[in-house]
């Protein structure tokens, strides 16, 4: 019983903020709702008994994606007023494939049936709580079986770093920039200059 | 002798005259007329080489001779090439007119000689090897393929409005002949090979052979070309080079002949009975729409080339008479067709080569100043008339004998074009060569050079000897026509009884 | 009253089909429509998870780990590709960018 | 307690994955001069890697099932393989002159050769989707890698927001399998869906998802929008390699996915991959006829492509396959060649982009107009070039499997098509001559001739290359 | 021997041919710089038939009288001596088949078409049908030969028109020696190729030009129906040799074929399309019109291709498959009611014509019109015997009608002569002998008289004694026609030679004689026209036809017409003479006695003279109905049909809809990505719906 509050509770918000992030009038306030989404749906997942997932999504998603697209709006200046024009231009249009797609899925939804022979024959099944946490058989399944997966996702963050780094790091001309090896490789010789000067003369 | 592989030797020759004319770099007017001498002596030299062809076909075999083989693709399609009656005239049609072509080309093409004449040696090659084909899928490459150069030809090297008409020429064909291309894959799907031996004696159900021969006619109709979509064919005359037009009527227009005999009549008897009217009708159409059109042309090319158009019509009614007299004369309608519009053609190159305008206003009276010109012209135009004595006359007389037995509807319709060639044909000499040299700008034209006189001397002896003695051709055909009629004959049979079986079936449905 | 996958789903479709609203909806900033996309990968890990625990199978978590983690780096990308674009052409307005078209 | 997975398998990814790196440490530690020789490195290491993959000799499945390794997965690594280094052997003076040139470049289009190499061996969703991914994330980026230039980056923009869209629900769907199945490796999802002996609503759900996920990569309609905008903003040694080898890694999955996973429903989606096709080739034929952009004509003529192609996998059959394989083959060739033509269009130190530039080129630079030419016609699949045959197989499979509609509007689509390839013919035939080009850099030339080349004589080479394609084909059933 | 009848003017044709050929080529002037108008070569384009004098015209530069083709006496000789040969020859071969014992001889030549059961050869078959059509045509063919060479002496193209007269010689020679039916036909457009080619002769003459034109597609109408014919002959016979089709005509006789959709008497349907050919060559009613036309050829070519020899191909070939018209009633009804027509209408026309030549053409036509009658009514003998006279006295006739021109410096007008008698005695007395003949001057009820009195009255007798429908009809008119002919044939003597001269006195003063190049032949004829009927009248429908003919002309079982026609009744008989009596008394009437009186007779039937002076409006009637037609449907066809229609809805129509959708296609990329995101969106829950709700679920 309790659950079934928590998972009303945690449903209604996320879809109000999902309804919210696509309708808000400021995309900052998006964001936020997008957060205030992914923190519910969290809750779901640990209602479903993904405890680990459910707190990567809050650490990772909400703590780095999230942020950075706060990040990015916030950099990207736009001006609000605008932005809201034209808003309702493609409802009708919007509405209807919506209505189709979610007639349909809820149609799936209600009717929906798992392969008979599936159950009891899944490839990695989930271990007794009580004896194997969540995250330790997520990690025994990780390094092992699906090594492969997650080297190939470590290639995809590469791609990430250097997409980023190659789009958006410039060497401004004009910017100075610190050399701590050159700084740290200063020597007397190399900083000061003695000049003999003849006296009475100057430079 | 014949160890050797002769018809790929005939096919790839012209394309060992392509390597030799691409090795020559330089651009001066030595080495244009070096390259001019070797595509001639490549065309000539192929020339010889299928005469050997001939040398070695006998006349009394039925089947396909010289036959080639080689594996080339899996189990999809492999390389065969071999003759037989129906085919053989057509290669030697092909390597004859080849060496005219290009001489007729050898002092109105300037510019680009060595691509021109490159791309004359391909299509040389293609050509000779939609004749030679024996798999079906090597005959759709072959007759696709030839498409490339004459697209060309005509884009590059020929008139005011040559884009549109290279443009309505090779988009026409493809559309009809992707058709065909669905069909081959059909057929193949069918009958599991693409050998045309073994196509030749499958039996396609009846209801397949609709739409295989559907798809069929698409491309030939269009490559004939039949009535109504015959329209790109006065535009890819007027505006190709000479050479092209003789190439264009005298052997392109033959690939839809051929692929009816070979293809539509032989591998589906029984949608070719039902259709014969339908063929009937858009041929009859096409020999009398056509003559009147051609009458009212202002342009030399254009009235022969309507007038193709209409002894094309003689072809096709004459194909699907399904009888001995009408194939026969088909084939000899197309091979007379080849020589003599391609004479034609050359003609009209003569005196374009000289005044540069194909109006038919811009002349008239150059038998004053061109009595040789006039004498061959004439000849032609008395060949194109289907005098008796020229050999315009045997395929027209045969395919009307046999269109006779078939329909006398179809033959009295037909039978008309006979007056109505006579008047576009003397209407255009009348008004080319005969009268009085009034316009200025003929008054000095010069009658035949040389070169000319060349090209035009052995055609003039042909049109009469083929009209006088024919035997030759008809005998090389007959044993073949004759197995492809036997063949139809009881294809049309066997169904029939096998009709009789069902029908109360049929009838209770 | 029983919690079961289809509630899970029904969510998931929810937050799924309000994804492709935003797209519809919004056309000024495309900000939004890349968080569309956040909601209909968050529609798509609620499923996955929801089976996985029907299921009783790990699967479904670790797959969801990996979209989590494919989803961050495409954030990534994505916001970098805006800001170069930004730069050019100082606006992040759907409508303006139309340089190439027909 | 669980059995280390078997690497060998995976030896050319492996040394892809840490040849990237090395790659990339050298090119930080050398600075921006690195480029150069960073380029001819990737290239050299994905020609060792190209004949890594010819040379083993092991096959079979690994990693929890995850990986495949068999003639199919082989035959179009290869085929990636040859795509990317083409794509790099001709961004070198591109990169070069238009000031661009950076050493991340060649990097990131290994990391994505890798991510395609990890598609072709994909065998459950999941591989699936982390190699589209690796690929695509660094094809966002590679378009919008000069970032200077505004079409470059709104290029980047629209692929990426697209690309996001599209792995949204490539993502669905698969979560929607997965329910459906339990599984997401393709061999139990199989025997799953035999087992069950049809689709549930909800599967068709996730397969039409799915399907629309891949589709998106193969750039088939109607999830082709971005591509006339990507091919024409992106570099154009970016869009040369966007039009090929991705192409041949997204097909690759897309025949998998259906073939392996979804064999037991293939009725279902048998008629989406022919609704696809059909829309492709249709679409391709009549959008490419107004365009006077040549990156913008190809990406046109590639979307129609694709739907030849997948003619090939609606006939779902060995021949289909086989047909498809070959259609890759031809067009990776057709489609380098082509571009190595279109980056050669430079005149004045400016790349043009507009198809009547080429007017008269066969009066100022032969060699290349005929090569161009052939390969238009072997676009336009017209016999004896390699296109033709491509389309023949294709065709043929959909004829056996009784998809006459299909093939009529194929076929009649093609003609349609031959129309702008032949403009292209007649531009540089036909018309007057205008000024000639700059000397055509050798690395290109070499491209368009081997392209060509093979275009032409592949009348010739179609046994074996054919038999290989056959036997490829044969792995899948 | 037979092959040299028929080879050698082949022969001659070919080194007359080559002769012309090779000699215009190498006279071609060089070219002349600039484009002004008439240089000295340039004068050539007048009308050659005023060449060397000067004449009413105003032609001021014939005194340069172009010289005369290289080696053109070399090809007058040649031509005309191989003719002479090869009339000599025929000669032999005549009285040795004719009247001697000679069985009906095969000379193969050469093989030609061989397809399944149709084989077609070259070769000869020599009856006496044959034998006699070898008289008249070479020995019309030498005269003319000889004739031409004094004709013809100022022009300078000799060697080509003596070629095109050896071309039509062995045309012709070819079409009466067949031995099938396609031989025949081969001869038959032979001769129309030569004569298209002769009555072009003066190709820089347009009227020349166009009765070329004419000629030969009318001649080709008729083929038309000669070609059908020789189908149905092929079909229903299975051969097209004389041999295998006179020896299954009984087979054949009553079955019925399928024509048209109909089903008609096979043989009727044969014979009328072959007749139809017969028309044609002929000039019978309805096809005529191109023989009046063709007088535009020069005069040697009138005499020899359109009165005796090509004209009459027709009654040849009609008398040729006499074994098949004589199968079908319908068939030779037909056959009569056309001749009599023609022989009528003819008649009529020529009765107000001006052109000398045209006068004697529409007699010709006329004739060709009894000859028919004759064979209508089954008396092919009869019909023959007509076709030989006539070849005497109408060659004769033309070739007077040639010397009045030649001494009139090629006027033809006959309202510009008259007078003439006194200038030129010769041609005046052949012509008043040709009259003579052609008018049937002879002693009735007796078998004495002119050439045409015996062969004319032959059929004017058959024709009364004939018992098919048409036979009275065909009677009456022919009697008629007979007064007719009187009254023009007369009305030409005495326009022409009598009165008071009505040339311009520079005209008339230089009158002269022709050449005895030219009498000669005339002479000849003139024999000819006065004694062919009396010496062959026996053999050819007496008492001596059955072992003259040897059967080459069959007459059916119930075929008695030669004993009826000579049974006829005296009145019958005596006829034509009254005919011709009142034809010469109204002529002398009208143009001796009271030459006003044509003049005030034309004025008060205006209508009806403008009605026959214009040939009953045939040339503009078909000039609407077929020239103007055929012009105005072939321009709508070309413009219409392929230009709008087809073109428009085909090729350019689709190519214009693929740009238009091509359009709208590319209007989809809007370049907004939310379009595109759409687009995809869209797509998906499309395919969705489609997969869920419709295809196989």
């Amino acid at each position: 019983m309790i659950q079934a509050f928590f998972f009303y509770l945690f449903a209604a918000i996320t879809i109000a903020s999902a309804v919210m992030v696509i309708s808000a009038r400021n995309p900052v306030h998006s964001v936020l709702f997008l957060i205030l989404a992914f923190v519910n749906a969290a809750g779901l997942f640990m209602l479903a008994g993904a405890e680990f997932l459910a707190l990567i999504l809050i650490v990772v998603y909400v703590g780095a994606v999230a942020v950075l697209f706060l990040f990015v709006v916030m950099m990207l200046d736009v001006d609000f007023t605008e932005l809201r024009q034209g808003f309702l231009q493609y409802l009708p249009v919007g509405m209807l494939v919506g209505v189709i797609f979610l007639a349909e899925l809820i149609a799936v939804v209600g009717a929906w049936v798992i392969a008979p022979t599936v159950v009891g024959s899944t490839a990695s099944p989930i271990p007794d709580m009580d004896q194997v946490s969540n995250i330790e058989a997520i990690g025994r399944l990780l390094y092992t079986r699906y090594v492969f997966f997650f080297q190939a996702a470590g290639m995809v963050l590469l791609v990430a770093m250097i997409g980023a780094i190659v789009l958006t790091l410039r060497h401004k001309a004009n910017v100075k920039r610190q050399n701590i090896a050159v700084q740290v490789a200063r020597t007397r010789v190399t900083s000061i200059e003695v000049r003999h000067v003849e006296p009475g003369k100057g430079l | 002798m014949s160890g050797l592989p002769l018809l790929s030797l005939t096919t790839f020759l012209p394309l060992a005259g392509v390597l030799f004319i691409l090795m020559v770099k330089a651009q001066d007017a030595v080495a244009l007329e070096n390259i001019r001498r070797v595509a001639l002596l490549t065309t000539v030299v192929t020339f010889l080489v299928s005469l050997l062809i001939w040398a070695n076909y006998d006349p009394a075999n039925p089947g396909f001779q010289m036959v080639e083989e080689s594996a080339w693709m899996g189990s999809f399609f492999a390389y065969r090439m071999g003759v037989d009656g129906i085919s053989i005239l057509f290669v030697l049609l092909t390597t004859f007119l080849m060496p005219f072509c290009i001489l007729a080309s050898w002092h109105s093409i300037e510019h680009r000689v060595k691509e021109y004449m490159i791309a004359f040696l391909v299509l040389e090659t293609l050509m000779i090897g939609v004749f030679c084909a024996l798999d079906i899928v090597l005959f759709y490459v072959f007759f696709e393929g030839g498409l490339i150069p004459m697209f060309l030809i005509i884009g590059v090297w020929g008139g005011k409005r040559r884009v549109y008409a290279s443009y309505k020429f090779f988009l026409y064909t493809l559309l009809g002949s992707v058709l065909m291309l669905l069909a081959i894959m059909a057929m193949y799907w069918a009958a599991g090979t693409t050998d045309i031996t073994k196509l030749l004696e499958y039996n396609f159900p009846a209801s397949m052979q609709t739409w295989l021969w559907l798809a069929f006619f698409a491309s030939f109709a269009v490559k004939m070309p039949m009535w109504p979509v015959h329209t790109w064919l006065p535009d890819a005359h007027v505006e190709a080079p000479t050479a092209g037009s003789v190439i264009l009527a005298g052997i392109l227009l033959k690939m839809g002949g051929y692929g009816f005999l070979r293809f539509s009549v032989p591998m589906f008897p029984l949608a070719s009975a039902d259709f014969a009217p339908f063929v009937f009708t858009l041929s009859v159409v096409a020999i009398i729409y056509t003559s009147l059109v051609a009458l009212m042309q202002e342009d030399i090319k254009k009235l022969i080339a309507y007038s193709s158009v209409a002894h094309m019509g003689y072809v096709t009614m004459g194909i699907f008479t399904m009888n001995q007299q009408g194939i026969q004369g088909a084939i000899f309608q197309m091979f007379s067709h080849g020589i003599v519009s391609g004479a034609l053609f050359l003609c009209v190159g003569v005196i374009y080569d000289r005044m540069h305008t194909r109006d038919i206003d811009a002349y008239g009276g150059l038998v004053n100043r061109m009595p040789l010109y006039a004498f061959a012209f004439l000849v032609f135009t008395m060949a194109n008339v289907g005098l008796p004595g020229t050999s315009g006359f045997v395929g027209e007389f045969l395919t009307l004998v046999g269109i006779f037995q078939v329909s006398t509807w179809v033959a009295f319709f037909a039978t008309t074009g006979v007056i109505l060639s006579a008047a576009y044909a003397l209407w255009l000499f009348r008004r080319v060569v005969w009268g009085a040299l009034t316009k200025p700008s003929l008054k000095s034209i010069m009658d035949l050079d040389r070169r000319e006189v060349v090209i035009l001397a052995p055609l003039v002896i042909l049109t009469i000897w083929f009209g006088v003695y024919p035997v030759t051709v008809l005998d090389a055909t007959a044993a073949s026509v004759d197995l492809l009629v036997k063949n139809y004959q009881a294809a049309i049979e066997a169904a029939s009884q096998t009709a009789a079986l069902v029908e109360p079936s049929a009838l209770l449905r | 009253m029983v919690i079961g996958l289809s509630h899970y789903l029904s969510v998931a479709a929810i937050l799924f089909t309000l994804g492709i609203l935003g797209i519809f909806l919004n056309r000024k900033n495309v900000i939004v429509i890349l968080m569309s996309v956040e909601l209909i990968l968050l529609a798509v890990n609620l499923n996955f998870v929801a089976f996985s625990a029907h299921l009783n199978d790990l699967m479904g978590q670790i797959f969801a780990l990996f979209v989590l983690t494919v989803a961050a780096a495409e954030a990534a990308i994505g916001l970098a590709i805006l800001v170069v674009f930004f730069r050019n052409r100082g606006t992040i307005a759907v409508e303006d960018i139309n340089m190439m078209k027909g | 307690m669980v059995e280390l997975p078997l690497f060998s398998l995976a030896t050319p990814e492996i040394v892809l994955a840490a040849g990237a790196m090395v790659l990339l440490m050298l090119g930080a530690f050398m600075g921006a001069g690195a480029a150069r020789l960073v380029s001819s490195l990737s290239v050299l290491l994905l020609v060792v890697v190209l004949f890594i993959v010819i040379g083993m000799d092991s096959e079979g499945v690994g990693f929890g099932g995850a990986f495949v390794v068999d003639g199919f997965a082989r035959f179009l690594k290869v085929l990636a393989l040859i795509g990317s280094a083409l794509a790099i052997v001709m961004s070198v003076g591109f990169v070069r002159r238009e000031k661009f040139e950076t050493f991340e470049y060649p990097v990131l289009i290994v990391i994505a050769t890798l991510g395609m190499l990890l598609m072709i061996s994909a065998n459950d969703l999941l591989s699936v989707y982390l190699g589209l991914e690796l690929q695509s994330l660094a094809a966002y980026v590679v378009a919008a890698i000069h970032r200077d230039d505004a079409r470059s980056s709104e290029a980047g923009l629209k692929y990426f927001v697209l690309g996001a869209l599209s792995s949204g629900m490539l993502l669905y769907g698969a979560s929607l399998t997965y329910g459906f199945t339990g599984h997401t490796e393709f061999g139990a999802i199989a025997a799953a869906l035999g087992a069950e002996g049809g689709a549930s609503v909800g599967l068709i759900f996730g397969l039409v998802f799915l399907l629309a996920g891949i589709a998106f990569k193969v750039s088939a309609v109607p999830f082709h929008m971005w591509t006339p905008d990507v091919y024409e903003g992106a570099p154009t040694p970016v869009t040369a390699f966007f039009a090929a080898a991705p192409k041949v890694a997204a097909m690759a999955v897309f025949v998998r996915v259906v073939i392996e996973a979804f064999a037991p429903v293939t009725g279902d989606w048998q008629q989406i991959v022919t609704f696809m096709a059909i829309a492709s080739m249709v679409l391709g034929s009549f959008a490419a006829i107004g365009q006077r952009n040549i990156k913008r004509l190809m990406a046109y003529s590639s979307i129609g492509h694709m739907g030849y192609a997948l003619v090939g996998l609606a006939a779902g059959t060995e021949t289909g396959v086989q047909g498809v394989l070959i259609y890759l083959a031809t067009y990776v060739a057709m489609t380098a060649g082509a571009f190595a033509c279109i980056l050669a269009m430079r005149r004045n130190g400016v790349m043009t982009e507009d198809v009547y530039e080429l007017a008269g080129l066969s009066r100022t630079n032969l060699p290349m107009a005929f090569f161009l030419a052939m390969i238009m016609f072997s676009l336009a699949g017209i016999p004896p070039f390699a296109g033709f045959f491509a389309k023949y197989f294709v065709f043929v499979a959909a004829i056996e499997q009784g998809l006459v509609v299909l093939a009529v509007i194929g076929v009649l689509s093609s003609v349609v098509g031959a129309y702008y390839y032949l403009r292209i013919i007649k531009v540089m035939f036909f018309d007057e001559p205008a000024p000639a080009f700059e000397r055509t850099p050798v690395e290109l030339s070499a491209v368009y001739w081997g392209a060509g080349l093979f275009t032409i004589l592949f009348v010739l080479v179609s046994g074996p290359l054919g038999n290989a394609a056959a036997a490829a084909a044969k792995t899948l059933f | 021997m037979y092959s040299l009848i028929v080879f050698l003017p082949l022969i001659g044709f070919l080194i007359a041919g080559a002769i012309a050929l090779f000699g215009a080529s190498a006279t071609v002037p060089a070219p002349v710089g600039g484009g002004h108008g008439h240089d000295h070569h340039a004068h050539d384009h007048h009308a050659h038939d005023d060449h060397g004098h000067d004449d009413a015209h105003g032609h001021d530069d014939h005194h340069a009288a172009e010289p005369a083709a290289p080696g053109s006496r070399i090809s007058e000789l040649v031509t005309t001596g191989l003719m002479f040969v090869s009339a000599f020859l025929s000669w032999i071969s005549f009285i040795s088949v004719g009247f001697g014992e000679a069985e009906t001889l095969r000379v193969p030549v050469l093989e030609w078409m061989t397809s399944g059961a149709l084989v077609v050869d070259w070769s000869f078959r020599i009856d006496t049908l044959t034998a006699m059509m070898l008289v008249v045509v070479t020995t019309v063919s030498s005269l003319v030969h000889l004739y031409s060479i004094g004709y013809m002496h100022e022009d300078p193209d000799r060697p080509r028109f003596f070629g095109y007269l050896s071309l039509f010689t062995f045309a012709m020679l070819m079409l009466v020696t067949s031995d099938n039916l396609v031989q025949m036909f081969f001869g038959w457009e032979g001769v129309g190729l030569a004569s298209y080619l002769l009555i072009g002769f003066w190709y820089k003459k347009p009227s020349a030009v166009a009765a070329a034109i004419k000629a030969f597609v009318v001649n080709r109408v008729g083929d038309f129906g000669f070609a059908l014919g020789i189908f149905g002959v092929f079909v229903m016979f299975g051969s097209i040799s004389f041999d295998a089709i006179f020896a299954n005509t009984e087979a054949v006789a009553g079955k019925t074929m399928v024509f048209l959709g109909h089903e008609f008497d096979a043989m009727t349907v044969i014979c009328l399309l072959l007749f139809m050919g017969a028309m044609g060559k002929s000039a019978q009613f309805l096809l005529h019109t191109w023989l009046p036309d063709a007088m535009e050829g020069p005069t040697p070519v009138s005499a020899l291709i359109h009165a005796a020899t090509m004209v009459t191909a027709g009654v040849f070939m009609v008398a040729r498959l006499s074994p098949l018209f004589e199968l079908s009633h319908t068939a030779l009804t037909v056959v009569t009611l056309v001749g009599a027509t023609t022989a009528f209408f003819a008649a009529t026309v020529g009765l107000v014509q001006n052109d000398i030549k045209r006068v004697i053409a529409y007699s010709t036509c006329s004739q060709l019109g009894y000859m028919f009658v004759a064979l209508g009514v089954g008396a092919y003998g009869a019909g023959v015997f007509h076709l030989f006279t006539h070849a005497f006295f109408k060659a004769l006739l033309f070739l007077g009608a040639g010397s009045v021109i030649h001494a009139m410096h090629h006027e033809q007008d006959m309202r510009n002569m008259g007078g003439l008698r006194k200038k030129i005695p010769v041609t005046f007395w052949v012509m008043v002998i040709g009259t003579l003949a052609i008018t049937g001057v002879g002693i009735p009820l007796t078998h004495i008289g002119f050439a045409g009195f015996l062969s004319k009255d032959a059929i004017i007798e058959a024709a009364y004694a004939g018992h098919n429908a048409f036979s009275g009809y065909a009677f009456g008119l022919t009697v008629l026609a007979a007064a007719f002919t009187s009254f023009y044939s007369w009305r030409l003597i005495f326009l022409t030679f009598f009165g008071e001269t009505r040339a311009d006195h520079h005209t008339f003063d230089h009158a002269h004689e022709s050449p005895r190049v030219m009498l000669v032949p005339l002479a000849v004829l003139s024999v000819g026209a006065v004694l062919a009927g009396m010496v062959f009248y026996d053999a050819f429908v007496g008492e001596a036809q059955a072992e003259f003919w040897k059967g080459s002309v069959f007459y059916g079982a119930e075929n008695h017409i030669l004993h009826a026609m000579h049974e006829v009744p005296a009145w019958v008989k005596a006829s034509p003479f009254f005919a011709m009596l009142a034809g010469l008394g109204v002529a002398y009437w009208f143009y001796i006695a009271n030459p006003e009186m044509p003049k005030q007779l034309a004025a008060r039937h205006d209508a009806l003279y403008a009605f026959l002076l214009n040939k009953w409006y045939f040339d503009e009637l078909y000039d609407i109905l077929f020239v103007r037609s055929a012009k105005a449907i072939g321009r709508f066809l070309w413009k219409t049909g392929d230009g709008t229609v087809i073109d428009g809805l085909g090729p350019n129509g689709i190519a214009a809809r693929v740009q238009d959708v091509s359009a709208r296609v590319v209007r989809l990329q809007t370049g907004y990505v939310y379009h595109y995101a759409f687009a995809m969106l869209i797509g998906v829950a499309a395919l969705i719906t489609w997969a869920m709700f419709g295809g196989t679920h």
